[in-house]
């Protein structure tokens, strides 16, 4: 009871407080300045408690734009270990979904974050609206983190 | 009861430090124009941060990693206590900014990476904050004659506010205020330029202690601030007087960028020489 | 003197509401009218011509499918392939394909008046109903023996024709050239009226 | 994270071939707070002090070119307009120009002024943008976030005329997609007088006074008229130089409404940001002269393509964008080779960075540069016979590879 007590307001506190950090896998940067203008005074995230800082340490949530490329198909793992548990990642666009429009005769990218790292979120579109990349984040996100708990078993989450 | 006492001393320094952060944060974002985050939100972070997997990177020299941010808020629960909650001598609070400085520097050097050890160095090499500390409480003890925050306050109760007497000095201890509240213009040492400075490879609870530490040490600062030179004494009146404090050190972080180490080690010797005119302008108000 | 500046700024009547405004992002999630939004298909109105899976820029790949996936059922989306560039919707023969809001401004366009007709000579045709039977757009029907083609919703595949047992019983006429002329002055003469108009 | 240097290590200066000592090498990205995009720059320090930098550029190969093969116009619009997200309307318009020139006829002036304006209006967002991004290099976040609202007011203009914010996919052979009616231009106008002139000229105001903004910017990272020539330096960066060059002077419709290049004398961080902001209030100026003067007729004709080779120039938000391109008849591109301004730009960080008195201001100067790493390089070398990635994307070494091969 206390044990299930505590858990709800560890995840109750995670999902007030969410730091992301933005890794462009190169995508056309599109979907980064979208995502840069969520932070901006129309959308800003930073009211639902969600602050974005490219420190991979201190993250929360990795949103991955972009397909991705050559270059990026060992470090995009390597960044996602770097991240501390518990941890979440966000695909933005078409291109960080499946690859998009370069995945396809003549490309040379991936087909979308997920099958180098586990995607726990989409949000399509070439580029989402900002409003979109807002509305996925804060309805996702909070429950994600006030459930993980429950479901990963917080063993090594402290 | 000695124990309850600094306990409850430590706690409250902590959550009001992080609330008043988050009202720095809240100001600042206000003055951008957007909604900005919740007040409690500084507080939030510390407690996601405590509950976050926490680990040392391989490079990093284990021992030091581990023990910097514990010291940290060990160094700052002494100086709080010492400093607010039993009002006692001021000499120990410069001897834990000095060993703050020399901790901030070891979690640069502890875990290995470039950005940190920069960032380490930056902060080691900003020379102000100790010696704005140090000489306006040496001016402090000329004027009054007391080196205790009690003492001091007795003599304020007589005399007057101290700034009044040495406001150069006052000046130079706010600069110090300024230097430590968060995106300063005048501490390049958590630029982005280097990532985070010396807080880049610290994870999880690690992280959360650091920002405990930086509650204690923003409320401390302000308390010390306003009982040595404002001559306050009231708690109420100074929670009104933080926050006041804290919405003029926002607007004038929020209104300027960061300087290059360079050019912030000039403004820090600039300011902290200020002090010396306290000696040689005449204050016909006194 | 500029911090004077950025505290006249702020200070100003409009820095000052700006200031004191909480801005919600409810009032910005409205789209706009041209916006594109992803395709949605009416199965119902589909034709299965294939023009749509033709036209999307994004082709397929080891392992993902195209945006737009061509089935015997009709065009299939796959949200997280497309771009929105709506190109579907600008090729599709009978506005199957709809993307967004920017569909009803289209919608306001003529119909450009058909360059062909489908015409069927009732003493060849057998009534065998094959011609039926292959038809995408369910434009021709056996009536009594005969055929009759819809010409609304013909789309001039000539389908019929190769499918057909007779030889000359289908045949594709090409409209007068004077007559589609007048056709598209008509057309023009009204566009240009609505336009003056506004 | 970290490349480790230990103490004693030198860097070689490739030019002068003269040893320098190092403390450490500080690798700045490629994910990285200042960075937007993927990009490494490995400075090389000691102590603070920048000694040797290098640029390393090639996380964004995704192969646009040779997707491009093979596609008929309307579909290669798309993919050339995401070369890059910013200035995606130089990108579509600079490759629907390349079709139109070997195309019969002539594209509808109507069309060609609608699309210079969204062309204007997409500047102004790019030129806002790659300034905040400067403001957020040197952590004034005040600027930034006023420079991106002032933004997010003319993505709205856009947004009214195109129906999207970036990518919009205006452009088509002979004209531009939809007509726009005289209301949605007089609104657009309105915003940019009302909002976007007086927010812009404040900023200006206060970057050009502001002493803590001058102690960061003034005089740091100063491009040389040698460097523009070594380096091939374009756009604003070469114009805040003292250069005037701008391909607008010889585009269509630009020197019908009296368009002149603005320059700046400096060259530093400074002028950069400035020239930009004067940029933006010129193109308001632009705008509003183009709807005055905006003809009356189609907004789109038909027009045939007859193919041929062709080389279009246009100037991008960046500088000169140039689409060399073979086109078959009817319009399917054969082969296209796409030269972005900033990869030009972004490599005469190299001359600059070194001797910068600490990473920041080196930091600051890449940022000033109005770096857009997406459409930054498209190249990669592959055996073909191993069917293995030889180098990809290190230019310099590319380069020489390229070099030892053919002569
Ligand atoms: S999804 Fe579209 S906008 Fe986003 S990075 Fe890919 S191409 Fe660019
Ligand atoms: S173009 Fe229209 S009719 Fe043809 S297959 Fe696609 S949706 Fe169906
Ligand atoms: S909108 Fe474009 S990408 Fe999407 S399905 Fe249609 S043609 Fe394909
Ligand atoms: S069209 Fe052909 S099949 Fe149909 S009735 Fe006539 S002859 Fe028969
Ligand atoms: S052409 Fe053939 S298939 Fe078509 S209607 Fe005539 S008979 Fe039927
Ligand atoms: S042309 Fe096509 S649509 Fe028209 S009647 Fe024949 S089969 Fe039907
Ligand atoms: S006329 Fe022929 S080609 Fe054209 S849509 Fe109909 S079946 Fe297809
Ligand atoms: S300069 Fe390049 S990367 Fe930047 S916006 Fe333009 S095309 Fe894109």
């Amino acid at each position: 009871m206390v044990c299930c007590l505590l858990k709800k307001l560890k995840g109750l506190i995670r999902s007030r407080s969410i730091h992301v950090s933005v890794v462009n896998t190169g995508g056309c940067n599109g979907c980064d300045i979208e995502i840069l203008a969520c932070f901006t005074y129309r959308y800003d995230l930073e009211q639902y408690g969600i602050y974005y800082h490219n420190n991979p340490r201190k993250t929360d949530v990795l949103i991955v734009t972009g397909p991705v490329t050559e270059q990026w198909k060992d470090k995009l793992p390597k960044l996602y270990d770097k991240v501390p548990e518990p941890k979440a990642v966000v695909a933005v666009g078409s291109c960080a979904c499946s690859g998009g429009i370069f995945n396809q005769d003549g490309g040379r990218v991936g087909g979308g974050a997920a099958e180098f790292i586990p995607v726990d979120a989409e949000v399509p579109g070439c580029p989402p609206r900002p409003d979109e990349i807002v509305k996925a984040v804060v309805e996702v996100l909070p429950t994600f983190f006030r459930r993980w708990e429950f479901e990963r078993g917080g063993g090594d989450g402290r | 009861m000695i124990v309850i006492d600094t306990f409850v001393g430590v706690t409250e320094a902590f959550l009001v430090g992080s609330i008043y952060l988050g009202l720095h944060r809240k100001i600042m974002a206000r003055i951008q124009r957007r909604p900005g985050p919740p007040i409690i939100q500084e507080l939030l972070h510390t407690l996601k941060f405590l509950f976050k997997e926490g680990y040392a990177p391989i490079t990093s020299a284990e021992f030091l990693y581990w023990m910097v941010p514990v010291f940290n808020v060990i160094v700052w629960s002494s100086a709080v206590t010492i400093a607010a909650v039993y009002r006692g001598n001021l000499l120990p609070f410069f001897a834990f900014y000095a060993a703050y400085k020399v901790l901030s520097h070891g979690a640069g050097v502890s875990s290995g990476s470039t950005y940190t050890k920069i960032g380490g160095v930056r902060h080691a090499i900003m020379p102000a904050g100790e010696l704005a500390l140090a000489c306006s409480l040496i001016s402090a003890y000329f004027v009054t004659g007391h080196m205790d925050v009690s003492g001091i306050l007795a003599w304020e109760k007589t005399h007057g506010a101290l700034w009044r007497y040495i406001p150069f000095s006052t000046l130079a201890f706010f600069t110090l205020l300024w230097i430590d509240s968060p995106h300063s213009p005048l501490d390049p040492s958590k630029g982005y330029d280097i990532v985070e400075g010396y807080l880049t490879e610290y994870p999880g609870f690690l992280r959360s202690l650091m920002y405990t530490s930086e509650a204690i040490k923003y409320f401390c600062e302000l308390w010390v601030f306003q009982a040595v030179f404002l001559g306050i004494s009231d708690p109420v009146v100074h929670m009104f007087v933080m926050g006041g404090l804290t919405a003029i050190l926002a607007t004038l972080c929020a209104l300027t960028p960061i300087l290059t180490p360079y050019q912030a080690v000039g403004v820090h010797v600039t300011v902290a020489g200020l002090m010396f005119l306290d000696t040689l302008v005449p204050k016909p108000w006194i | 003197m500029s911090f004077q500046d950025f505290l006249n700024h702020i200070l100003s009547r409009e820095g000052v509401r700006r200031l004191l405004d909480a801005h919600s992002s409810k009032k910005y999630t409205v789209k706009p009218r041209r916006f594109r939004n992803f395709p949605t298909i009416d199965l119902e109105k589909c034709v299965v011509c294939g023009a749509c899976a033709d036209a999307c820029p994004v082709g397929p790949s080891d392992g993902k499918p195209p945006a737009l996936e061509m089935t015997d059922k009709g065009p299939v989306l796959h949200e997280d392939r497309c771009i929105r560039c709506g190109l579907c919707a600008e090729v599709c023969p009978v506005s199957a394909i709809q993307v967004g809001t920017l569909h009803e401004e289209r919608e306001e366009v003529v119909k450009p008046p058909k360059p062909a007709e489908i015409a069927v000579d009732p003493d060849l045709c057998i009534g065998c109903g094959r011609c039926e039977r292959v038809c995408p757009s369910d434009a021709i029907h056996v009536i009594d023996g005969t055929a009759e083609v819809d010409r609304e919703s013909c789309v001039l595949c000539e389908a019929c024709i190769d499918a057909c047992p007779v030889a000359g019983a289908i045949k594709l006429l090409p409209m007068d050239v004077e007559e589609l002329r007048r056709c598209w002055t008509k057309i023009v003469d009204t566009k240009r009226r609505e336009v003056g108009s506004r | 994270m970290a490349d480790k240097a230990p103490r004693g290590v030198t860097v070689i200066d490739l030019d002068t071939g003269e040893e320098k000592p190092i403390s450490h090498h500080v690798p700045v990205g490629p994910h990285h707070p200042i960075l937007k995009e993927p990009l490494r720059i490995k400075l090389a320090i000691r102590g603070e002090e920048v000694v040797d930098c290098k640029v390393e550029m090639g996380y964004c190969h995704r192969g646009i070119e040779k997707i491009m093969e093979g596609m008929p116009w309307q579909k290669a619009a798309f993919l050339a307009e995401r070369v890059c997200g910013i200035c995606s309307h130089a990108h579509n318009m600079c490759f629907i120009g390349a079709v139109e020139s070997v195309s019969e006829g002539e594209p509808a002036r109507r069309g060609l002024f609608l699309r210079y304006i969204v062309q204007e209006l997409d500047r102004i967002q790019s030129h806002l943008i790659a300034n905040a991004a400067y403001f957020y290099s040197i952590e004034h976040e005040t600027m930034f976030v006023w420079n991106m609202n002032t933004r997010e007011r003319v993505l709205d203009c856009i947004e009214k005329i195109t129906g999207n914010r970036i990518l919009t996919g205006w452009n088509v052979v002979g004209g531009v997609r939809l007509d726009v009616d005289e209301d949605t231009l007089n609104e657009v106008i309105e915003v940019l007088e009302e909002k976007v002139v007086p927010d812009v000229e404040t900023y200006r105001k206060i970057a050009s006074n502001d002493p803590f903004i001058k102690m960061r910017s003034r005089g740091v990272g100063v491009i040389t008229e040698d460097m523009i020539r070594r380096y091939r330096v374009v756009g604003p960066q070469a114009r805040a130089s003292g250069v005037a060059q701008d391909i607008r002077t010889i585009e269509p419709v630009y020197p019908e409404v009296g368009f002149r290049p603005i320059t700046r004398d400096h060259g530093d961080n400074l002028d950069r940001i400035l020239v930009r902001y004067d940029e933006v209030l010129q193109s308001v100026e632009l705008i509003e002269r183009m709807v005055e003067e905006l003809p009356r007729g189609d907004h789109r004709v038909e027009m045939k393509v007859e193919g041929g080779h062709v080389v279009n120039r246009t100037e991008a938000p960046r500088g000169e964008l140039v689409y060399d391109m073979e086109i078959s008849r009817g319009g399917v591109v054969k082969k296209a080779t796409i030269r972005t301004p900033s990869v030009p730009n972004i490599r005469v960080l190299e001359a600059i960075a070194p001797g910068a008195p600490s990473v920041a201001d080196a930091v600051a100067a890449y940022a000033s540069l109005d770096p857009c790493v997406a459409c930054n390089e498209r190249f990669i070398v592959i055996d073909r016979d191993k069917d293995e990635i030889v180098f990809s994307g290190k230019a310099r070494e590319v380069l020489r590879a390229c070099r030892s091969k053919t002569s």
